[in-house]
C-alpha cells in the first residue's frame, strides 16, 4: 500500500511535448515578476492528480501559479490546459480554481455571495453550500469568520464549478494546529473527488506527503526534482532538493570498498575504521566508484537507537555516539549525537522505545540504519551554501 | 495602543487646538454676525436660492463627470506601470497650483468663442461663455486633481489579489472592476468625490471668468456685498455653508458608512 | 512736504479699478518726492473698495472711486449708521465709449457715425459690467438711453442692450478686457481711460451722450438707468475722493491729494487719457482740510 | 498582473488622455501666449519679482507653520480613537468648502483691527492687515486642510507596531516619533506639504482681503492686468507657473524620493 | 535526563502573589482589546525561564505580550518585573525586549542602526554583531534581507542589551522550513544564555517542546494550563488544552471496574467487551468512579502498531483494529484504524517497525497502549464544538 500507488512514472521533461492523456502540460514555461526570471519549467499533470510544490521563500512558486492562472505572461513555452493551448488566453477564459495564498475572499459579499461570483454565478447554490458544509455560514462577511472558516470558503470557491485545474498556494498555512488536522482531511477528500488536476503550494512536508501523489520541489526558479511523493522524498535528487524535504542528517562521506554486489560501504570519517555506513545498490544509476566524495543522506527516523553493546540486525550499519541530547517531541523523542570527527546525527525514536531506557548526557549510543534507507547523492553543490539574498533590494 | 498621556500627548494635543481653533474661530465669527432675521431674509431671497441652486447643480454634475473621467485614470494610475507615470502624476496635480484667475483665462483661451476648441464645441451647440456649461466647466477644473488623487489612493488600497481571485473566477476586467475594485476603493472614490465637490463649490475665480451669469452662490453672495452690504451677504454664506456642510456631512458618511476590509485576510 | 518726512509713514490708498495706472505712476512719483513715504494703492471696483471701508472696516488714507455719487450714498451718515466720510472732492473726468479690436465682429467699418447700427447687428457681443453694483454698468445704460434720443431712434438702447445679454456681465468692465482680447466679445463699454491705456481701439462718442461733459448735466439726468437699487438718473462721470473719518494718516492723506490737484497730478491725468477737472470740485468744503479747501470751487449745481 | 490589453484598458486609457488633455491644454495654452519678449520683460519687471519673492516666502513660511501645528494634529487623528473624532475630521476640512472670499471675510472679522483677536495680537505687535504676516494667515488658512489630511495618511500608513518596536526598546514617545513615525511618514507628510504649498502659493481672493500689501504674486498678477494689460499679466503668470512648477518636482522628489516600506515585514 | 528538569513545580495561580526569586510575575492580570476581554490571568516565571505559549488563532496571546509590554492598558491586575510593579510603566521604562508578531525592524534603518536604537545605542556594537552573526548583514537595509536573516536581526534586537524580560511573537512563523531549524537552534542558544526570562508564542508543539521549559496554552483569553513542558503535554488539563495541544486520539469512555489498585479499565464501547484501555493510577487526583462518563486522550506516537494475533506486553493494553490507510510522513509512517462502534485511532509507527511489513486496506491490526500513556479528562466540555467565532464583526 503506497500512497504514491497510483503515481505517474516521472515524465520526462525534455521529450518533446504531446498532450496525450494529460489534463494539464507546461511547456518549457519561463516565468518572470520584476527582475525574477525562472529556468524552463516542464510539467504534466493527469487528470484527478495532486501535485504538492515544496520550495523556500521566493523560489517562484506563487509566480508559477500566477503564471499558469494567467495572471503574468510567460517570457518563454506554453500552458496547455484541458486540451488547447491556452498560453494566450485571458485568466477568466482559463476555467482554473485559484486558491491564492491570501484567502483573498471578497470582503464585502457574503460567503455565499462569494460562491456565486463570476462563472460559479450558474452554480447550484444549494448543492454547493452542503457539499462544502458552509450552510451556516452562507450569509455571513468574510470578516465575520475565524480563519479556519474563511479558508474552507476559499476552498470551496477554488473547487466549485468544476474548473479544469485547481491551484492551491498555501492553503493551509496560517491555520492554527487545532483547526489543521480537520482541514488537512477535508481538502485531501475534497482533492480525491474531484476530476480536475491540481497543484498545491506548501511550506510542510506533512501536508505534502498527505496530500499530493506527485511532489516538486523548486528552489530559487528551478524545478529540482518532480515525483511519486514517496519517491522524491526518499530519494532527492540533488542536496538542494535533499535540504528542502528536512532531510535531517546530511553527511559527508567517501565511497570505501564494496562489500558486495549488493551493496557499497561509505566512509563518513576516512581514520574511523567504525564510522561507515552501507547503502543498497544499485543506486540511481549512478557510478560509485572507490575514493569518490558523496554525500550522505539519512532521515532522522530511520535512524534506530539501541543500546551500544547490541549488534545491528542483517543489512543494517551501526553507527557509535556519543549523546548530546535528547528531547521530547510531540510525536517522537528526538535524540542528538555526535560521531566520528565531528558530525552530528539527529534521531527520532517513537517514545515507547524509549520506555524505562534512561539516557544520560555523553551516554554511549549505536544508531541502527538500513542500507535501502541510506540515500548518496553527488557532492557537487557548494558544500554549505550561505542561504541565499531573496528579495532583492527594492 | 495604550493612550500615553505623556508630555509629547499633550503638546500634541495643545498644536491640534490651536489647529482647530484656527481654523473655527473665523467660522464661528462669520455664523455668528448675521441676525435670524437676515437669515431669513436671504433664505427667501428667489436670487440668492437660484445662485445656490446653480452652485450645487454646477458641483454635482462637475463632480459626477470628473469622476466618471477621472475615476480610470486613477485606476490606471493606481495599477498599471508604465514610463513617463509621473510626468502625468504632475500633470494631474498642475491645476492646484495655477492662481485660479489665471486658470479662468487659460480656459478662456482654449473655450472661448475664437479659442482653441470654442469653434468646435459650437459647432455641436455648446458654449462655455455665461452658460450653465462655463460654470461646470471650470468647477471641474478646479475639482479634477482631487477626484482622481484621493480616488487613485482608494484604488491603490485595494488588493490586487482580490481582482485576481474576480479573474480566475471567470469575471472579465470590466466585470472585475465593477464588481471588486469599485466597491472596494467605494471609500476612497467618495474622499474624492467629496473634495472634488467641496473644491467646485468654493470656486469663485475661474468660475467668474467665463459665467458671472447664471451666478453661483460665491458669485451671488459676492454681489451681495457689493449691493446691499456685508450682512446680507455674510448671512447668505452662512447659509450655503450650512447646507454645503450638510451635504458634506451627508457624503461622508457615505464614504465611511461601508467600511470593509480592502485587503484579503491571511 | 514737511514733517511728514521725519519717520517712515504708509500711504493707503483705495481706488477704482480704472485708475491702477494712474494712481501707481502717481504713487511713485509722490514717494519721489517724499523721501521715507510709501504709498500703497489698491484697486478693485469702486464698491467694492468703498464697502471695505464701510464694512469691513480696512484702514485707509484715500479712497477714490469712479462716480462721485458713491461716496455720499455709502459713505455720508445715512439712518443711524455713522459717516464714515463727510466730504468729498470731484477731481476728474472720464467718458464712456466702447472698446474693440481688430478682430471683432464688423470692426472694419465702425465709426463715430454708425457705432450704433453696428451695435445693433445680431450676433454681435458686447460686454458691459454690473449696472446693480458698478458705475461704469449703469452709466452705459444712461449713455444708451441718451443716444436713443440723441439719434432719434427709440429702439437703439434696447436693439445695442440685446447683443449685451447677462452672459456678458462683470462686476467690473476690466474684467471683460480679457474676454474681449481673447475674442469672446466684439465691443466693450468702458471708460475712455482704459481704452487708451490698454491700446484698445475705441469709438469715439459725441460729448452729448458720453457723459464726461458736466455742461450738459442737466440734458443727462434725463436719462435713466433702471437696477436693482432704483432708478438712477444720468449724472456726468466725476471721480470723486475723500479721506475717510478712520485714515490712519489723514494729513499726509491731503498732502497726496493736494500733489494729485497739483500740476505734476494733472499731468498724469491728462497723459493717461482722462480729462481733468481744474479746479476741482467741492462738497461740503467746510468740512474738508484747510489745505484742500483753497485747491477747489464749490460743485457746479449744488 | 499581466497587462490587459482589453476593451476597458483602451476606454479607461481614452477616459484617462481626454482628463490630462482637458488639464494640459489651458496651460499650454497660456504658456504658448505670451512672446519671449514679453516674458523677459516681466521677468525684468522688479515688481514682479517682489512678488514673487513675497508669494514663495510667504508660501513657504504657512506650509512650515501649517506643517508644525498640523502634522501634531495629522498624527493624532492617525493614532488616537476618541469620541467627537469625526466632527474634528469635518472641521479640519472645513476651509475647503468655503468661498475663499467668505474666507478672507472671516479671518477679518477675527484678526482685523477691530476683531476677535485683532487687539490682542496688536498688543504682541503683530499686525495682520496689509502686513507679510497677513499673507501668511490667509494662505495658511486655505492650505491647513491639505497639510493635516495628506500627513495623516502618511501617518496611517506607517505600521504601529514599529512604533512599538521603539517604544519597547527604550525610545520615549518624542524619540518614537521624530525617529520612527516621522521619516517613515515622510512621504505623506511631504504630500501635505506640496498640496499645502500649491494650495497657498495660488491663493487670491483670500489673500487680498487680507493684505493687499506687500503684492503677492496673484495680486500682481492682477495689478499688471488692470495696469498693463492681459499679455503682461500673462507673461508674469507664466514666469511664476514655471517657478511653482520647478518647486514642485523638487518637492515630489524629496517626497518620493525615500522609498521604504513603512510596514512590518513577514 | 528531562527536559523539564530545571522547570519550577506548576505556579498555584489562584494563591495571594509574592515576587520571591520570581523574575515576572503576573497577578490577576486582565488584558483587554476593543471588544476582546480575557480571563484574570497569574503567571511567575523565574530567571532564565522560558514559557512557550500556545493557543488558537485569536485566543489572545499578542494582547497578553502587548499588555506586559506597556502598550495596552490592562482592565485589572499587576505586572510585576524584576521586582518592582510596573503596570503603571510606559513601556519605554520597562526594558523588555519584544520581538514583535512580524519582525519589526526599522525599514529606513540599517542593521546597524537597528541594532543601535534606543536603549540599546549604549551597548557595544561590534559585541552585538558578533554575537549574532550578523557582521556580513550591518550595512544593509532590512528591504535588502531574506525572511531567515530578517526573523535573526529582530531576534538580536530582542535580546540585546540585557533586558528584563524577552518576550517573542511567533519568532519562528513565516520562516522557511530550510531555514527553520537552523534558527530554532540558535534560539534555543541564545534563550539558554539569557538571565532573563522569556515568553515566547508559537503555533508549533514541535517549537513549543524545544524552546521552552514551561508551556502555557491559552484559548478564548484563557490561560487553561501552564507547567512544565512535558507535563503539560503528556498530561493537558482539559480537552481543551489537548485539542490545542495536538492529541490526535480523543476518545469518550465509561470507567468500567478496576483491576487492580494501580490501574483503572475504560470502556471505548459499551458492548464490546475487547474494547477498553487501561489507565495507571492514581489519575491526578480523578475520582474515577464506575460509570463515570470520561475521555480517554493518547497521543497517535503512543500507539503501537502489531500484528492482531501478537499478545500485548505486560502493562499495555490491546485495541483491534481494521486498518483504513496508511500513509508516509517525513518522520514517521501514520496509520489510520477504526475500532469498536465507529472511533477513528490514529498512529505513528517508525517507518523501519514497517519494513518489509505489507500493509492492506481492511486489514486487521492491533495497536497496543501502555497504561502511563493514557490520560483521563472528565467529560465536562462541549462534546464536539464548533470553532468559536473568534473575530468578532467589525
Ligand atoms: N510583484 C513583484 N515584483 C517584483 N518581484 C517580485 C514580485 N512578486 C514576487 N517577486 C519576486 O519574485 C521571486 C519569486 O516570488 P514568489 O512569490 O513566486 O515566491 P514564492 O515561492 O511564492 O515564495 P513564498 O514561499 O514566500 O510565497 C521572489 O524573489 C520575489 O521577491
Ligand atoms: N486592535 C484590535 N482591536 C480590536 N480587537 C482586536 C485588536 N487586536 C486584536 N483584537 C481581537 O482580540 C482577540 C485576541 O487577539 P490576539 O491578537 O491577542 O490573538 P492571538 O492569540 O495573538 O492570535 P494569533 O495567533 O492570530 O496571532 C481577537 O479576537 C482579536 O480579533
Ligand atoms: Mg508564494
Ligand atoms: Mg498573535
Amino acid at each position: 500500500m503506497d500512497a504514491a500507488s497510483n503515481a505517474l512514472p516521472k515524465p520526462d521533461v525534455a521529450q518533446p511535448l504531446t498532450m496525450g492523456p494529460y489534463a494539464l502540460a507546461l511547456q518549457g514555461l519561463v516565468t518572470a515578476v520584476g527582475r525574477y526570471r525562472s529556468q524552463p519549467i516542464a510539467l504534466r499533470l493527469l487528470p484527478g492528480q495532486t501535485l504538492a510544490l515544496l520550495g523556500g521563500n521566493g523560489a517562484g512558486k506563487t509566480t508559477l501559479l500566477d503564471t499558469i492562472a494567467g495572471f503574468l505572461r510567460p517570457l518563454a513555452g506554453a500552458v496547455w490546459l484541458a486540451g488547447r493551448d491556452c498560453t494566450e488566453e485571458p485568466p477568466e477564459k482559463r476555467r482554473i480554481g485559484y486558491l491564492l495564498q491570501t484567502d483573498a475572499l471578497f470582503p464585502h459579499r457574503t460567503v455565499a455571495e462569494n460562491l456565486q461570483f463570476g462563472r460559479l454565478a450558474a452554480e447550484n447554490l444549494d448543492a454547493l453550500l452542503d457539499r462544502f458544509d458552509l450552510r451556516a455560514l452562507a450569509l455571513r462577511r468574510p470578516g465575520q469568520l475565524s480563519g479556519g472558516e474563511r479558508q474552507r470558503v476559499a476552498l470551496a470557491r477554488a473547487l466549485a464549478g468544476e474548473p479544469d485545474l485547481v491551484l492551491l498556494d498555501e492553503p493551509l498555512s496560517a491555520i492554527d494546529p487545532a483547526t489543521r488536522p480537520a482541514l488537512r482531511d477535508e481538502l485531501a477528500r475534497h482533492l480525491r473527488d474531484c476530476r480536475a488536476p491540481s497543484i498545491m503550494v506548501t511550506h510542510d512536508p506533512a501536508d505534502a506527503l498527505a496530500l499530493g501523489q506527485l511532489v516538486g520541489v523548486m528552489d530559487a526558479g528551478e524545478l529540482l526534482q518532480v515525483g511519486p511523493a514517496a519517491d522524491v522524498f526518499k530519494r532527492p535528487n540533488r542536496l538542494r532538493t535533499a535540504r528542502l524535504l528536512g532531510v535531517e542528517n546530511i553527511w559527508p562521506g567517501i565511497v570505501n570498498e564494496h562489500p558486495d554486489e549488493t551493496l557499497v560501504r561509505i566512509g563518513l570519517s576516512p581514520d574511523d575504521a567504525n564510522c561507515f555506513v552501507d547503502a543498497a545498490r544499485p543506486h540511481n544509476g549512478m557510478p560509485l566508484l572507490a575514493g569518490m566524495r558523496v554525500r550522505v543522506c539519512v532521515r532522522a527516523a530511520n535512524l534506530i537507537a539501541a543500546p551500544c553493546q547490541q549488534p545491528p540486525p542483517a543489512g543494517y550499519s551501526r553507527l557509535p555516539i556519543r549523546l548530546l541530547d535528547a528531547m521530547p517531541l510531540s510525536t517522537a523523542i528526538q535524540l542528538r549525537g555526535r560521531f566520528g570527527p565531528n558530525l552530528d546525527a539527529l534521531a527520532y525514536a517513537p517514545p515507547w522505545q524509549m520506555r524505562g531506557w534512561t539516557l544520560t548526557p555523553d551516554e554511549r549510543l549505536a544508531l541502527h540504519l538500513h542500507a535501502e534507507d541510506v540515500h548518496i547523492l553527488q557532492d557537487d553543490d557548494a558544500p554549505d551554501p550561505a542561504p541565499p539574498q531573496r528579495r532583492p533590494a527594492r | 495602543m495604550r493612550t500615553q498621556r505623556g508630555l509629547m500627548f499633550w503638546v500634541f494635543w495643545l498644536a491640534a487646538c490651536l489647529v482647530l481653533a484656527f481654523i473655527t474661530l473665523p467660522l464661528l465669527a462669520l455664523v455668528l454676525h448675521p441676525s435670524l432675521g437676515q437669515l431669513r431674509e436671504a433664505a427667501m431671497h428667489v436670487g440668492v436660492r437660484d445662485a445656490f441652486l446653480v452652485s450645487l447643480e454646477g458641483a454635482a454634475l462637475s463632480t459626477a463627470l470628473s469622476m466618471l473621467f477621472g475615476v480610470p485614470l486613477a485606476y490606471l494610475l493606481a495599477r498599471q506601470q508604465f514610463r513617463g507615470k509621473t510626468a502625468i502624476e504632475t500633470i494631474v496635480d498642475l491645476p492646484l497650483t495655477v492662481p485660479h484667475t489665471i486658470a479662468g483665462i487659460a480656459l478662456l483661451l482654449v473655450f472661448s468663442r475664437h479659442g482653441w476648441l470654442g469653434p468646435a464645441a459650437a459647432h455641436l451647440g455648446l458654449s462655455f461663455w455665461g452658460t450653465f456649461a462655463g460654470v461646470v466647466l471650470a468647477m471641474a477644473y478646479v475639482g479634477l486633481p482631487y477626484a482622481v488623487n484621493a480616488a487613485r489612493v482608494g484604488f491603490e488600497a485595494v488588493d490586487p489579489r482580490l481582482e485576481k481571485a474576480a479573474r480566475s473566477l471567470g469575471a472579465g476586467p470590466w466585470a472585475t472592476f465593477t464588481g471588486v475594485s469599485l466597491p472596494l476603493a467605494w471609500r476612497g472614490v467618495m474622499t474624492g468625490l467629496t473634495l472634488c465637490f467641496a473644491r467646485a463649490i468654493g470656486e469663485f475665480a475661474a468660475v467668474v471668468l467665463l459665467a458671472y451669469y447664471p451666478m453661483s452662490a460665491p458669485v451671488k453672495i459676492y454681489e451681495l456685498f457689493l449691493q446691499a452690504g456685508l450682512n446680507q451677504s455674510v448671512a447668505a454664506s452662512v447659509l450655503f455653508l450650512t447646507i454645503v456642510l450638510g451635504l458634506f456631512c451627508a457624503l461622508r458618511l457615505l464614504a465611511y458608512g461601508r467600511r470593509v476590509e480592502r485587503v484579503a485576510q491571511a | 512736504a514737511c514733517g511728514a518726512q521725519a519717520q517712515a509713514e504708509t500711504l493707503t490708498v483705495f481706488a477704482a479699478g480704472t485708475l491702477g495706472k494712474t494712481f501707481t505712476e502717481l504713487a511713485r512719483s509722490f514717494e519721489k518726492d517724499h523721501p521715507g513715504v510709501t504709498v500703497q494703492p489698491q484697486f478693485g471696483g469702486s464698491v467694492k473698495m468703498v464697502k471695505q471701508v464701510t464694512q469691513l472696516h480696512m484702514p485707509a488714507d484715500v479712497v477714490a472711486v469712479a462716480d462721485y455719487s458713491v461716496i455720499p450714498k455709502y459713505m455720508y451718515a445715512e439712518q443711524g449708521q455713522a459717516a464714515t466720510a463727510d466730504w468729498s472732492i470731484g477731481f476728474l473726468r472720464n467718458a464712456i465709449t466702447f472698446v474693440y479690436t481688430p478682430k471683432s465682429k464688423d470692426a472694419s467699418k465702425i465709426d463715430a457715425s454708425n457705432w450704433y447700427k453696428v451695435l445693433s447687428e445680431p450676433g454681435v457681443q458686447i460686454g458691459r459690467s454690473n449696472p446693480d453694483t458698478d458705475p461704469s454698468g449703469y452709466q452705459t445704460l444712461q449713455m444708451l438711453d441718451l443716444a436713443s434720443g440723441y439719434y432719434h431712434d427709440p429702439q437703439l438702447a434696447q436693439k445695442v442692450l440685446a447683443n449685451a445679454p447677462k452672459t456678458n456681465i462683470r462686476d467690473t468692465e476690466t474684467d471683460l478686457i480679457s474676454a474681449l482680447q481673447l475674442g469672446q466679445i466684439d465691443y466693450l463699454a468702458i471708460y475712455r481711460s482704459d481704452a487708451l491705456q490698454h491700446h484698445l481701439r475705441y469709438i469715439p462718442l459725441p460729448p452729448q451722450i458720453n457723459l464726461s461733459d458736466p455742461k450738459f448735466a442737466a440734458s443727462y439726468a434725463k436719462a435713466v438707468a433702471h437696477t436693482a437699487n432704483g432708478s438712477l438718473p444720468g449724472k456726468p462721470i466725476v471721480y470723486a475722493l475723500t479721506i475717510p473719518k478712520g485714515a490712519p494718516h489723514p494729513k499726509l492723506a491731503a498732502e497726496f491729494i493736494a500733489y494729485l490737484l497739483g500740476p505734476k497730478g494733472q499731468a498724469l491725468i491728462e497723459k493717461n487719457g482722462f480729462a481733468p477737472v481744474h479746479p476741482a470740485y467741492a462738497q461740503h468744503a467746510d468740512k474738508m482740510p484747510e489745505a484742500l479747501r483753497k485747491l477747489t470751487v464749490p460743485w457746479p449745481g449744488q
